[in-house]
C-alpha cells in the first residue's frame, strides 16, 4: 500500500469519525471540532487525488493542491463565525446549547437559537 | 542514512504519541497545554527529519513556520484564562 | 516492509487516535487542546503526500490561527458545558449513529482504494502554461492565475465571514472594537514573547509570500503568519484592536479583493478576456495582486478570531 | 559511511534519546511543574541536537540557517511556554 492510498484512507476514517461527533456530540463547540475533522477528512482523500494524478515531473498535481488551500481558509473562516455565534448565544442566553427543550420554557430572548 | 533518518522520525514521533496519552488526558489543563508544546517540538523535528530523508523541497519553510506559532497555543491558552489578581503572590501549593 | 512505510502506519495511526480523542474526550478544553495537536499532525501529513503548499497553510491557520481562535472559545465556554453534557444520546440511536458513520467511512475507503493508479490530472497543462505567467510554483499559478476567479471569490467569502462576524455585536457596541477592555497588566513573559517574535514573524510571513512565486509558499500563508503575528501582539496588550469602523481597517480589509477584482476587469479590456493577464506583464501582475491579498489576509484572520464588537465606539476615542 | 554521516547519526541518535528522556520524564514525575521541567529538555537539547545533525546535510547555507532559526524560534517558544504554562500551574494549584 503506497502512502498515499494509506492518508486517503485516514481521510476516510476522519470523515466517519468526523460525522459521528457532529450528529453525536450535544455540545455546539463540539460540534464545530467534528466539522474540522471532517474537513480535513475531505482534504486528505483530494490530497490522495493529488498524489495520484502526479505528473509532467510534479511530486504531486497542483490543481487539488490548491483547491485544498482555497479549503482550508474557507474552513477557518466557517468555523470563526461559527464560534462567533455560539459565544453570541452563550454571551446572551448564559448557555450555549443546541437542545430545543432548553428553549421551550418561556426565559424571554434567544429563542432564536440557529 | 535513509532509513536512519527515517527511524530517527519514528523514534520521536512514538516517544511524543506515549508523552500525549499521559498529559492529553490531565490532570489540568496546564497539562495539556504542555502536550501542545511537546507534539510542536517533536513535530518540527520528525518533519525536518522525513524531508531531510524524503527530499521534499521548502519544507524548512514550514517547520519555521511551526517554529513561529509553536507558542501560540500557549499564549492563547493564558489570555483567555481567569483573570490572575495577584500572579506572584500565591503560591498555590 | 520499509521503515518508510512503517513511519506512514505509525502517522496514521497516532493521525486518527488524535482526531478520535478530539471527538470522544470529556472536556470541551481537552478535546480542543486535542484538535490543535490534530493540525499540527496533519500537516506532517501533508508533507508526506509532497503537498508543501497544503503543510504550509495547515501549519499556519489549521493549526495556529484556528488554535487561537478554539481555545479561546473553549476557555470561555468552559461554564457551559455540563449541562448540556446531560441530554447526550443514549443507547440504540446512538448505535445506529455510529453504525452509518462507519458505513460512510467503508463507502469513502472503497472508493479511496478503487481509485485508478494514475488519475486524470491537469498537472501537464498547468505546467506547459507555467512559463507563461512566470512563476515557478504551479500551486500559486493555479490559485492566481488558472483559477483567479475562484480565489477572487473566496477572499470575498473572508470579508463575508467578517462582516458576519462583526454583525453579531449588540447595537450599542457597533462600530467599537472587539474584546473586552482588561485593566489587569499584561503578562510580562507574553510581552517579552510578542516584542521578540513579531518582527521576526513579519520578515518570515513576507519571505514566505514572496518566495511562493517560485518555491512553495505564496499569499495565503505567508499572510496568515503576518495575522499570526498581529494577534499575538494584540494578546500581550502591545496593541489593542481597532474599532471596527475604523476606515483604513474596512480598507484593507476589502484592498485584496477589490484590487483582484480590477485586475480581472483591467485583463477584460487590456487582454481580451476576464482575469486574463496581458502576455509579459503576468508576474508582476500576480504578485501585485498577491501583495494585497497578503495584506487582506494578515487583517481578516485577527479580525474573524477577535470576535464581535464588545466595546462602545464613544469610549475608544480617549486612548 | 562517511564521517559526516557518522556526526549526523551521533547527534540526531543523542536528539532522539533526549526526546525519550522528556517523555520518561512527563510520564515519571508527580507533578505540573516537575513535567514541565521534563518537558524543556525534549525541547532545548532534543531538537537543538537533531538540528545540529541535520545542518551538514543542507541543501544550501539559507537551508542551514533557516534550521538553526527553527531552533532558536523553538527555544523561544519553548520559554515563554514554560514561563506561562508554570505560571498557570502555580495559580491554580492544579498539579494534582
Amino acid at each position: 500500500m503506497t502512502s498515499a492510498t494509506l492518508a486517503g484512507l485516514v481521510g476516510a476514517a476522519l470523515v466517519g469519525l468526523g460525522l459521528y461527533g457532529l450528529i453525536a456530540n450535544p455540545q455546539p463547540l463540539r460540534k464545530i471540532l467534528a466539522f474540522n475533522v471532517m474537513g480535513s477528512g475531505v482534504f486528505l482523500v483530494f490530497g490522495i487525488v493529488a498524489r495520484k494524478g502526479a505528473a509532467a515531473g510534479l511530486p504531486s498535481d497542483p490543481v487539488p493542491q490548491a483547491m485544498v488551500i482555497t479549503g482550508i481558509v474557507v474552513a477557518f473562516a466557517a468555523s470563526a463565525l461559527a464560534v462567533a455565534l455560539v459565544l453570541r448565544l452563550f454571551e446572551e442566553t448564559g448557555r450555549a446549547t443546541l437542545s430545543p427543550d432548553a428553549w421551550t420554557k418561556p426565559s424571554g430572548e434567544g429563542a432564536e437559537a440557529e | 542514512m535513509t532509513d536512519f533518518l527515517l527511524a530517527a522520525a519514528g523514534a520521536i514521533l512514538f516517544t511524543v504519541a506515549v508523552g500525549l496519552v499521559r498529559i492529553l488526558g490531565g490532570p489540568g489543563d496546564a497539562d495539556r497545554m504542555m502536550a501542545a508544546q511537546l507534539i510542536g517540538t517533536g513535530g518540527i523535528g520528525s518533519l525536518l527529519l522525513i524531508a531531510a530523508a524524503t527530499g521534499a523541497r521548502g519544507v524548512e519553510d514550514v517547520a519555521l513556520g511551526l517554529a513561529l506559532l509553536a507558542a501560540f497555543a500557549s499564549a492563547a491558552f493564558v489570555n483567555s484564562a481567569a483573570p490572575a489578581k495577584d500572579t506572584d503572590a500565591v503560591d498555590g501549593r | 516492509m520499509s521503515v518508510l512505510q512503517a513511519l506512514d502506519i505509525g502517522l496514521a495511526f497516532l493521525v486518527f487516535a488524535v482526531a478520535a480523542w478530539t471527538i470522544f474526550a470529556r472536556g470541551g478544553f481537552a478535546a480542543t487542546v486535542g484538535y490543535v495537536v490534530y493540525g499540527l499532525l496533519l500537516s506532517l501529513v501533508w508533507i508526506r503526500l509532497f503537498a508543501v503548499d497544503v503543510a504550509l497553510t495547515e501549519a499556519a491557520i489549521g493549526s495556529g490561527v484556528t488554535g487561537v481562535l478554539l481555545i479561546g472559545a473553549a476557555a470561555r465556554l468552559r461554564g457551559a458545558e455540563t449541562e448540556a453534557d446531560e441530554k447526550s444520546l443514549r443507547g440504540l440511536p446512538r448505535l445506529f449513529i455510529a453504525g452509518l458513520c462507519v458505513l460512510v467511512a467503508l463507502a469513502l475507503a472503497a472508493v479511496v482504494l478503487l481509485f485508478p493508479d494514475s488519475g486524470p490530472s491537469l498537472a501537464p497543462q498547468a505546467m506547459r502554461h507555467l512559463p507563461e505567467t512566470g512563476l515557478g510554483n504551479p500551486v500559486t499559478a493555479v490559485l492566481i492565475a488558472y483559477r483567479a476567479f475562484d480565489t477572487m471569490l473566496e477572499k470575498a467569502v473572508l470579508v463575508l465571514a467578517v462582516v458576519g462576524v462583526w454583525s453579531l455585536a449588540a447595537d450599542r457596541y457597533w462600530g467599537g472594537a472587539p474584546g473586552e477592555a482588561r485593566a489587569e497588566r499584561p503578562e510580562p513573559t507574553l510581552a517579552f514573547l510578542a516584542q521578540v517574535l513579531a518582527p521576526l514573524g513579519i520578515l518570515v510571513g513576507i519571505h514566505i509570500f514572496w518566495v511562493g512565486a517560485d518555491e512553495p509558499g505564496g499569499a495565503f500563508q505567508g499572510g496568515a503568519i503576518l495575522a499570526a503575528m498581529w494577534m499575538i501582539v494584540m494578546m500581550a496588550r502591545l496593541t489593542e484592536a481597532p474599532r471596527t469602523s475604523a476606515f483604513w481597517l474596512r480598507l484593507a480589509l476589502v484592498a485584496g479583493p477589490l484590487v483582484f477584482l480590477i485586475a480581472g476587469v483591467g485583463g477584460a479590456i487590456f487582454a481580451g478576456r476576464f482575469f486574463a493577464y496581458p502576455p509579459g506583464f503576468a508576474k508582476p501582475a500576480i504578485l501585485f495582486i498577491e501583495a494585497f491579498m497578503v495584506l487582506s489576509i494578515a487583517v481578516a484572520l485577527p479580525m474573524l478570531v477577535a470576535g464581535p464588537p464588545r466595546r462602545e465606539p464613544r469610549a475608544d476615542r480617549s486612548r | 559511511m562517511s564521517l559526516v554521516d557518522l556526526f549526523s547519526i551521533v547527534a540526531i541518535g543523542a536528539g532522539v534519546f533526549f526526546f525519550l528522556a522528556g517523555t520518561v520524564g512527563l510520564l515519571r514525575f508527580p507533578d505540573g511543574l516537575s513535567r514541565l521541567h521534563a518537558l524543556t529538555k525534549a525541547d532545548n537539547l532534543g531538537l537543538g541536537l537533531i538540528v545540529l545533525g541535520l545542518l551538514p546535510r543542507a541543501e544550501s547555507p539559507l537551508a542551514a540557517f533557516k534550521l538553526v532559526a527553527i531552533w532558536a524560534l523553538v527555544q523561544l517558544a519553548g520559554a515563554t511556554t514554560a514561563q506561562l504554562v508554570g505560571r498557570a500551574v502555580r495559580r491554580k494549584g492544579t498539579a494534582a
